[in-house]
């Protein structure tokens, strides 16, 4: 374990950018969100969490694919992936990081995207322990640990140091980089942050939030829920819950015509909340917004449970419980739907 | 994928001497779509047109792009050459590359590059016109005329010399109008009703007018060459078909005390009257708010008087429903309420009247036998003092903006009149200034200057005031600049003249807009001034703006000309570039029908599927594209978009702009 | 329980018991105190989770458009704010008002949880307001802020508490208006120069996700199709991939509400970036109060907005540019 | 939103004018047929009114690189559709006003009005906006980059 | 840098055959003049044109074809608008295969099997049935039903008459919804005709067409004794990506462009009703 004085942080922050892009929360108009850093940058590492999770830099929001040059009848594609330069991801919560492995399970699956992978490979991730998880916060709710993330390097912070703990190879190699800056011990702090950050995550009032109901009940039950009704009924249609999610994954693939002869292919973030997310040219398999709804909450529940081996796909990260403009969230549809089992 | 045809005309040296018209040619062959491309000395020509229809021909072309002159030469030419050889005509778009390009620019180069993003802009177009289709819509060959003053007269009787049937919907008993009520006419001095009484002889005369008069429009639907109007027929009480106008019922009215309209309230008539001598139709009318059988049931006398049993008090209102293919609106004018204007008391001194008013008093058929005499004691005025521009180019609340242009005038008449037939009588007029173009009108005024003395003072009135029983007029001498007072006999206000109101109701149901004055605007103000912007109405007499007999007459003359030409017609030819609704987009918030000028939006209720056997049932907008003149005011207003332009979609202006900024 | 949601309650029960209405549109409790949703309420039995406290925000008079479409007479409780958004709705023919029973309720201004939190007080459990002070009491004590600390940023500038339409009231307490300006905002921006302002919205566009929040709660924004959404309108985007995206949503957005909107200040509430959209909206407002005269979106059910009247002595636009002021 | 910075020397701008059928367009023929010269770099967009332009259109041309949009008009009052212009004045006002307070250089927008009879007035509007712009340069706060991209190259 | 399912191939159309007013088959091979991959009955590729988007078709030409393969393409939306305007020499972009096939290798094999297609859903059947035509002897009888709106929206119509016909063991049956002029065939609907035919439920049936005639036509199965695992459909839900990623086909645990587009019909009943 090693540490360094909170005041020396900016050093530490202009040390890893000198190596490899840093991206890390900063402080932008006002919001927290993951940055470039650059040096005089506000960063924002003590913001519990940023408005949007840190997915973005795998899976940004917008991202072109592949180019198209016409020219007459003739086309060419054009491949613009170029190599990932190494870079370094700094500040992930547990539950971001946790994310990290539901997002694999879609994009590294055969066939893999190559996109992710490239941005995945090339990043050093370093995880960041929670020390003050609000009401929001449910990531116990599946199993992670807010006080003790992994990653390739962890760090605990506290008002006087920030600690530091390599976990894997690529972890190993940032530190020895940056290792003049460091001096050596905190384990105990560390201990005892953790304990009582443990301790808060107890008292968490949605830290009991109980799943089993989604674990044992045969899908088409759940699907035929009355509730989702009720449940769906205030949805505004808008992409904020899926947009500041860390798990959703689904995107839209466009194209923008810089000009007569040239096309951009690019895919982008897109949510099954939006009332064009299956509409084809001849009908629309989820007309009305409580499917949409419910299909969410299915994908998330059970849907993806079902083909990852029970992994959620959530982590608790209570990013929409905060965000949704009329305060509709997992939590009020795991409530509703798993307190009568019994139906 | 289109298959596009580029033509690139030399215009001689017009075009070709600034532009490298083979490299425009050369540049164009590799766009896409493009199939065919050529450059000619005239494309305008005989043989450059041939040119087009063989490469239509041989090309199977499904879209033509001519660079050459302006669109606003040339389109019609090229659009029918296309047209010949079984291209829509809508799939032809010019590049302007000569008034907009070689004529502009002396740089070769430059001149050459511009006109090749031109035709490129123009290429970009095309690819996303759509074939257009002019609608045809049939006309109702007859006419109606709001209004039976002069102006509707003439235009009724104009439009039934044609041939065509016209009706005359008139809220008084009589047609005649404002005309009938004056005395003589500027600048010839002939008696009004002399010229004015034949020609509503003619019209009640005429197999093709029907005079429908105490009447008013109560409803329009439809649009130029096919409107559906219901006219309210006000119970007149009296059988038109029999009354023969003898007048016994007049005489033998024991409520006498109405107030005679026609003299301007001067005198008094009974509840049952035929307004003036020449009325038509020369048929009576009971006012039902005087008549005392239908007030209180007790009287009865005209029934039982009456020869030929003409008399009902069982009538009622009637609604009409007639169509029509055009429609003029003659409403006309009134004097302005001019109590507001405190300086000239006229309210308090019955010797202070308008210039209407004076009208009858000088009338041979008005209160006073046509014998002046003034109304507080009927003695013959020595001193008369003109007050003119009363409410006129006046910016308080209490006047108008506008010049009523014909009080200059009426004032030298009178002024004229009296001074040739009481020549003792002084006569004063004061006046802003004196506005009289027109043939035969300034020396109309100067005549009353220098042959009848009339004392012209430039100023304005300050205050009028009543001393031991003379109208003291107050005012100022801007020539010889010094304060006058005039003590008077009588005081003649040369009062504006405002529309009739009832032509805010009409322009409400003919969706013609009405300006601030409440005059009705033409839909162009030079080049379209007698027809409203809703097509198929048509407008004359001051109801479009202040403007005197000769003037009408000819307004309405040339509306009887535009509704001829109408009429004439079997069916009319829509523009087809006009807008559209997408009703699947369209969510009926309105805001479209609010900025139409010409009415062309209405609304209606279409069912949509919605998958699972749902359906909704959605309010949403129609474009009559009879009625819509294409300006695209709509499309801007919708902000879904639901609303577009054919010919010029969003679509094809934004891919003219991309292509543009190609650079 | 407050005394105004009592009398809520208690006429909502009335209404539905006594057929009056089929449903109620109004708020439901949440996890927490400070998490109401709305809701559509259809019995008796559901009211008990009718709650109506400092932290109802949202305005509820765009649900009338889906909810109307099902069918039946609704009676909707709307603050001040919500009541021109409703005729404004009236006005486009999108909510039918014969079918629907304005209830107009009191607002003392609504909270923002966001700003409660960060002012370090989390879990609250009850706020309790006191004339211009605000007791927010939760699991770890009570803390007490200045009223206009907490508020929803739309509630600092409230435009009035005066109900556009109402068929009936419920307020106990006398409603303030508001001393702020709303306008000062804009004016503040306005005197920055071009620079400045560009550097101010691109700092503050940047955040946008485009997760259409502001669109899709704005009561102005009930088009069947949204241009951005509609491929064939040239200008669909789905997330902002360039810079210029984000700009054109929020430009064209603010214009076609403009006229239109009445700055019920939804848009910026539910911005999970913070963006102040009510800025743009407002200079719309601004604008046109100062070249043709005040305008209030909203303050009957019927009429012509700005973008659909015209005067013949308007401004010319350059003149409008360079801030010239209507003509008297 | 990003600024583009870099700036190719001698930059030609370029400036879409839309310019409705019955005055402005005329009056833009008229120039021609004097012969009244203004710079190649504007472009005119034929309409059938001025209040066929929707914003949109506005922001599609800056987006695509144009450096000014300029919309002309008959003179209100002489519209051909009578009220068209009217609508014009005020969107554009309130438009230009509102891109204004964006951050865009209020000079890279204007609305003119000009008859079919004025030529000479269509020319010395193109001359001096298209002077306006020149001394403005590259629009570099209203494009789209991916355009700008593709078109550099 | 290794190869990435989101960047499509180019192929050229090297012809445009119009099948019936509103579906046209397009022929197409690589740059190179040779087919752009290998692929097998029921699969999709992603076509394209860039500039206009990207959608979803079957191939339908069989993998035994080994020079081109072909798109049978109905307008139906702005895609196949401009898909239907291209000419030969034409380039597109393709990107495939996608999904999982029929299983002409697993549980067709010595089956008897009976193909039921209306309209356009003939299509991604043509793979299966010129499969089956090739390796015949793998395969029992072959029976085909075949029905569409008119005659002149059955598609295929010549290959069907002039090849088909003749094979051995192989029936085919045709059928339009309402009498028309110059057809002497079977008139009525497809679900009907099926009924009419005296079928062996132990048949292998694959259903391809219209959602209200897969829905009767499978009643009319049942009824008849088929068994619902002996039962093939494919589906069809809007795709972006084809491989199980955007989100866009999921119903269910299911993604149709990867787990699909071929059903089973039990496997489909355990699928909520979204598709």
């Amino acid at each position: 374990m090693l540490k360094i004085k909170v005041q020396d942080l900016n050093k530490l922050f202009d040390a890893i950018s000198e190596k490899e892009p840093l991206y890390m929360p900063l402080e932008k108009a006002g919001e927290a969100n993951y940055g470039l850093y650059k040096t005089g940058e506000k960063t924002a590492l003590d913001v519990l969490k940023t408005v949007k999770s840190a997915k973005d830099l795998f899976f940004p929001q917008s991202e072109t694919i592949v180019k198209f040059k016409t020219e007459g009848k003739n086309i060419t594609v054009e491949d613009i992936r170029e190599e990932v330069k190494p870079f370094v991801l700094f500040g992930v919560k547990a539950c971001d990081f946790k994310a990290f492995e539901v997002l694999d399970k879609v994009f590294l699956a055969d066939p893999v995207d190559t996109y992710y992978q490239a941005k995945r490979n090339a990043c050093t991730v370093v995880t960041f322990a929670c020390r003050r998880p609000e009401e929001s916060c449910f990531c116990k709710v599946f199993g992670i640990d807010a006080a003790n993330p992994v990653g390739d390097v962890t760090i605990w912070k506290d008002d006087e140091n920030l600690y530091w703990r390599e976990n894997t190879e690529k972890g190993s190699k940032l530190t020895e980089s940056v290792r003049y800056l460091f001096a050596e011990g905190g384990e105990k702090d560390v201990q005892n942050q953790q304990e009582e950050t443990r301790k808060i995550i107890e008292k968490l009032p949605f830290s009991s939030l109980d799943l089993s109901y989604f674990e044992n009940t045969e899908m088409m039950d759940i699907f035929n829920r009355p509730e989702w009704q009720k449940l769906s009924e205030a949805c505004l249609a808008c992409g904020t819950c899926t947009f500041v999610c860390p798990t959703c994954q689904c995107f839209d693939i466009r194209e923008f015509k810089a000009s007569n002869d040239q096309i951009i292919r690019y895919r982008c973030w897109d949510s099954c909340m939006y009332s064009d997310f299956t509409q084809m040219s001849h009908g629309n398999n989820r007309t009305t917004q409580m499917q949409r709804y419910r299909q969410r909450f299915m994908h998330k529940l059970v849907y993806y449970p079902e083909n990852n081996g029970g992994l959620f796909s959530c982590v608790g990260c209570g990013r929409c419980v905060n965000k949704c403009p009329q305060k509709l969230n997992i939590v009020k549809v795991v409530k509703t739907l798993g307190g009568k089992k019994d139906d | 994928m289109q298959r596009i045809g580029v033509f690139i005309c030399w215009c001689g040296s017009n075009i070709a001497a600034t532009v490298d018209v083979e490299r425009v040619s050369e540049a164009i062959k590799s766009e896409p779509g493009v199939v065919f491309s050529a450059n000619y000395q005239y494309m305008c020509s005989e043989n450059g047109q041939q040119l087009l229809r063989n490469a239509i021909k041989e090309y199977h072309l499904t879209g033509v792009v001519v660079g050459s002159c302006s669109p606003r030469m040339h389109e019609a030419t090229f659009r029918k050459a296309a047209e010949a050889e079984g291209l829509n005509p809508y799939m032809v778009e010019i590049a302007n590359i000569r008034e907009h390009c070689s004529w502009i620019h002396k740089d070769r180069e430059e001149a050459t590059e511009k006109a090749i993003i031109l035709v490129r802009t123009a290429i970009a177009k095309v690819k996303l016109n759509a074939p257009l289709t002019a609608g045809e819509s049939p006309v109702t060959k007859r006419a109606l005329v709001i209004g039976g003053g002069i102006a509707g007269i003439q235009a009724a009787l104009d439009i039934a010399e044609a041939g065509f049937e016209v009706d005359i919907v008139e809220k008084n008993p009589t047609i005649g109008g404002r005309m009938a009520q004056l005395d003589k006419t500027f600048p010839t001095l002939d008696c009004a009703a002399c010229i004015l009484t034949p020609k509503m002889v003619d019209c009640a005369q005429s197999d093709k007018i029907d005079i429908l008069t105490y009447s008013e429009v109560e409803d329009v639907k439809g649009f130029v060459g096919n409107f559906k109007v219901k006219i309210r027929r006000k119970a007149r009480f009296v059988d038109e078909t029999k009354c023969t106008g003898c007048k016994i019922c007049m005489d033998n009215c024991p409520s006498k005390k109405g107030l005679n309209e026609f003299n301007m309230n001067l005198n008094n008539r009974p509840a049952i009257y035929i307004p003036f001598a020449q009325a038509i139709p020369n048929v009576a009318v009971i006012d039902p708010e005087q008549c005392l059988k239908l007030k209180s049931g007790k009287c009865g006398l005209c029934q039982k008087k009456c020869g030929v049993g003409a008399i009902d008090y069982t009538m009622t209102d009637k609604i009409i429903e007639r169509e029509y293919g055009a429609i003029v609106v003659a409403t006309g004018f009134r004097p302005i309420n001019i109590d507001k204007f405190n300086e000239y008391g006229y309210s308090e001194n019955k010797d202070v009247i308008t210039s209407l008013e004076l009208e009858r008093l000088m009338n041979a058929a008005g209160p006073t036998n046509g014998v002046l005499l003034r109304p507080s004691d009927n003695t013959h005025p020595k001193v008369i003092t003109f007050i003119q521009c009363v409410g006129s180019r006046d910016l308080t609340d209490c006047g108008k903006p506008y010049c009523s242009k014909i009080c200059c005038m009426y004032t030298a008449k009178h002024a004229m009149l009296i001074r040739e037939k009481y020549p003792d009588t002084e006569v004063h007029v004061f006046y802003i200034d004196v506005r009289c173009p027109g043939k035969n009108y300034d020396e109309f005024y100067r005549r009353a200057c220098e042959q009848y003395g009339v004392d012209y003072i430039k100023g304005m009135v300050g205050k009028v005031y009543n001393q031991n029983g003379k109208l003291m007029v107050q005012g100022s001498n801007l020539i010889e600049n010094e304060q006058v007072t005039i003590p008077s006999d009588l005081v003649v206000l040369a009062t504006a003249i405002e529309p009739e109101p009832s032509v805010r109701k009409i322009a409400t149901l003919l969706t013609a807009s009405i300006d601030t004055n409440n005059f009705l605007t033409e839909a162009h103000p030079k080049l379209k001034p007698v027809e409203s912007p809703t097509a198929g109405v048509y407008l004359a007499g001051v109801c479009q703006g202040p403007k005197d007999i000769p003037e009408t007459v000819s307004q309405a003359s040339a509306c009887a000309a535009k509704v001829i030409g109408l009429l004439v017609k079997d069916s009319l030819k829509t523009n087809p570039c006009v807008a559209q609704s997408d009703e699947s987009m369209c969510n009926g918030c309105s805001q479209c029908a609010n900025v139409c000028a010409y009415g062309a939006i209405t609304y209606i209720d279409k069912e949509f599927r919605l998958g699972g056997g749902k359906t909704e049932t959605r309010r949403v907008a129609y474009v009559n594209p009879a009625v819509c003149q294409g300006c695209g005011a709509c499309t801007v207003t919708c902000p879904s978009g639901a609303m577009d332009l054919k010919g010029f979609a969003s679509k094809q202006i934004m891919s003219e702009v991309e292509e543009i900024c190609r650079k | 329980m407050n005394k105004v949601e009592e009398l809520i309650v208690k006429r909502a029960r009335e209404l539905l018991s006594s057929k009056e209405v089929d449903k109620v549109i109004g708020w439901k409790k949440g996890e927490f105190y400070f998490d109401p949703s709305p809701a559509v309420f259809t019995s008796e039995e559901e009211l008990k989770d009718f709650v109506y406290n400092g932290f109802c925000g949202a305005n509820l008079s765009k649900y009338l458009v889906q909810e109307l479409k099902k069918g039946g007479k609704i009676a909707v409780f709307l603050k001040p704010c919500d009541t021109y958004s409703f005729n404004e709705l009236v006005k486009e023919h999108r909510v039918d008002k014969n079918a629907v029973k304005v209830i107009a309720i009191e607002c003392q201004g609504k909270l923002d949880i966001e700003k409660i939190k960060e002012k370090g007080v989390s879990a609250v459990t009850e706020t309790e307001e006191n004339g211009e002070e605000v007791i927010v009491s939760s699991l770890y004590g009570s803390a007490k802020f200045r009223k206009e600390e907490v508020l929803l940023e739309k509630c600092l500038t409230c435009k009035s508490k005066k109900f556009a339409v109402a068929d009936e009231t419920i307020v106990v307490n006398e409603m303030k208006e508001t001393a702020n300006d709303r306008f000062s905002g804009v004016e503040e921006l306005e005197r920055m120069s071009e620079e400045e302002r560009f550097a101010f919205w691109k700092g503050e566009l940047s955040k946008c996700i485009r997760c259409n929040a502001c669109r899709n709660v704005c009561p102005a924004c009930t088009c069947v199709k949204c241009v951005f959404d509609n491929n064939a309108s040239g200008m669909a985007t789905k997330a902002p991939a360039d810079t210029f995206e984000e700009q054109m949503f929020h430009i064209i957005r603010a214009y076609h509400v403009a006229g239109r909107c009445t700055d019920c200040g939804e848009c910026s509430r539910v911005c999970p970036q913070h963006i102040p959209l009510h800025l743009l909206n407002r200079k719309f407002i601004k604008d046109i109060n100062r070249l043709y005269g005040d305008f209030q979106a909203g303050e009957a059910d019927e009429g012509k907005n700005p973008l659909i009247e015209y005067t013949e002595k308007d401004a010319d636009p350059t003149a409008a540019v360079n801030g010239e002021v209507r003509h008297a | 939103m990003q600024e583009v910075t870099e700036q190719k020397k001698e930059y030609v701008p370029t400036i879409v004018a839309f310019c409705c059928n019955w005055c402005s367009y005329a009056g833009a023929d008229l120039a021609g047929s004097s012969r009244l010269t203004y710079p190649a770099n504007v472009k005119i967009i034929r309409v059938p009114c001025s209040c066929r332009v929707n914003p949109m259109f506005v922001l599609k041309a800056f987006q695509r690189g144009a450096d000014g949009v300029i919309l002309c008009g008959c003179h209100p009052g002489d519209c051909h559709y009578v009220t068209g212009n009217y609508y014009t004045r005020r969107r554009m006002s309130l438009l230009f006003s509102f891109l204004n307070y964006m951050g865009i250089e209020k000079e890279r927008t204007r609305v003119e009005w000009v008859s079919a009879a004025e030529g000479a007035k269509f020319s010395a509007v193109m001359n001096d906006f298209a002077k306006k712009i020149n001394e403005l340069g590259e629009n570099k706060r209203l494009q789209d980059l991916r355009v700008k991209e593709e078109r550099d190259e | 840098m290794t190869d990435e399912v989101l960047i499509p191939k180019v192929g050229v159309v090297t012809d445009v055959r119009r099948d019936t007013p509103d579906v046209k088959t397009f022929r197409v091979v690589g740059t190179d003049g040779k087919k752009l991959f290998e692929h097998m009955p029921g699969q999709c590729a992603m076509v394209s044109i860039p500039g206009v988007g990207e959608s979803m078709f079957s191939i339908t030409s069989s993998p035994t074809n080994e020079d081109y393969m072909e798109f049978s393409i109905k307008k139906c939306g702005c895609v196949t608008e401009v898909i239907h305007s291209i000419e030969a020499g034409q380039q597109i972009t393709v990107r495939g295969p996608y999904g999982r096939n029929f299983p002409v290798e697993g549980a067709f094999k010595g089956k008897d099997l009976l193909f039921i297609a209306g309209g356009i859903g003939l299509a991604p059947l043509r793979s299966v049935i010129n499969y089956v035509r090739h390796f015949r002897k793998n395969y029992g009888k072959v029976i085909v039903v075949y029905g569409a709106r008119s005659a002149d929206d059955l598609v295929d119509i010549d290959e069907i008459k002039n090849e088909w016909s003749n094979e051995e063991n192989f029936e085919v049956y045709l059928t339009i919804d309402r009498p028309q002029e110059g057809w002497n065939g079977h008139v009525g609907f497809v679900p009907s005709y099926v009924k009419e035919i005296g079928l062996d439920p132990n048949m292998t049936a694959v259903l391809c067409g219209p959602p209200i005639m897969i829905k009767f036509t499978l009643q009319g199965l049942l009824e008849l004794g088929f068994n619902k695992t002996n039962v093939y459909t494919t589906l069809e839900l809007r795709m972006k990506c084809g491989v199980g990623k955007c989100g866009r086909c999921n119903v269910g645990s299911k993604y149709v462009c990867k787990d699909g587009p071929v059903f089973r019909m039990d496997e489909i009943d355990e699928l909520p009703d979204e598709y």
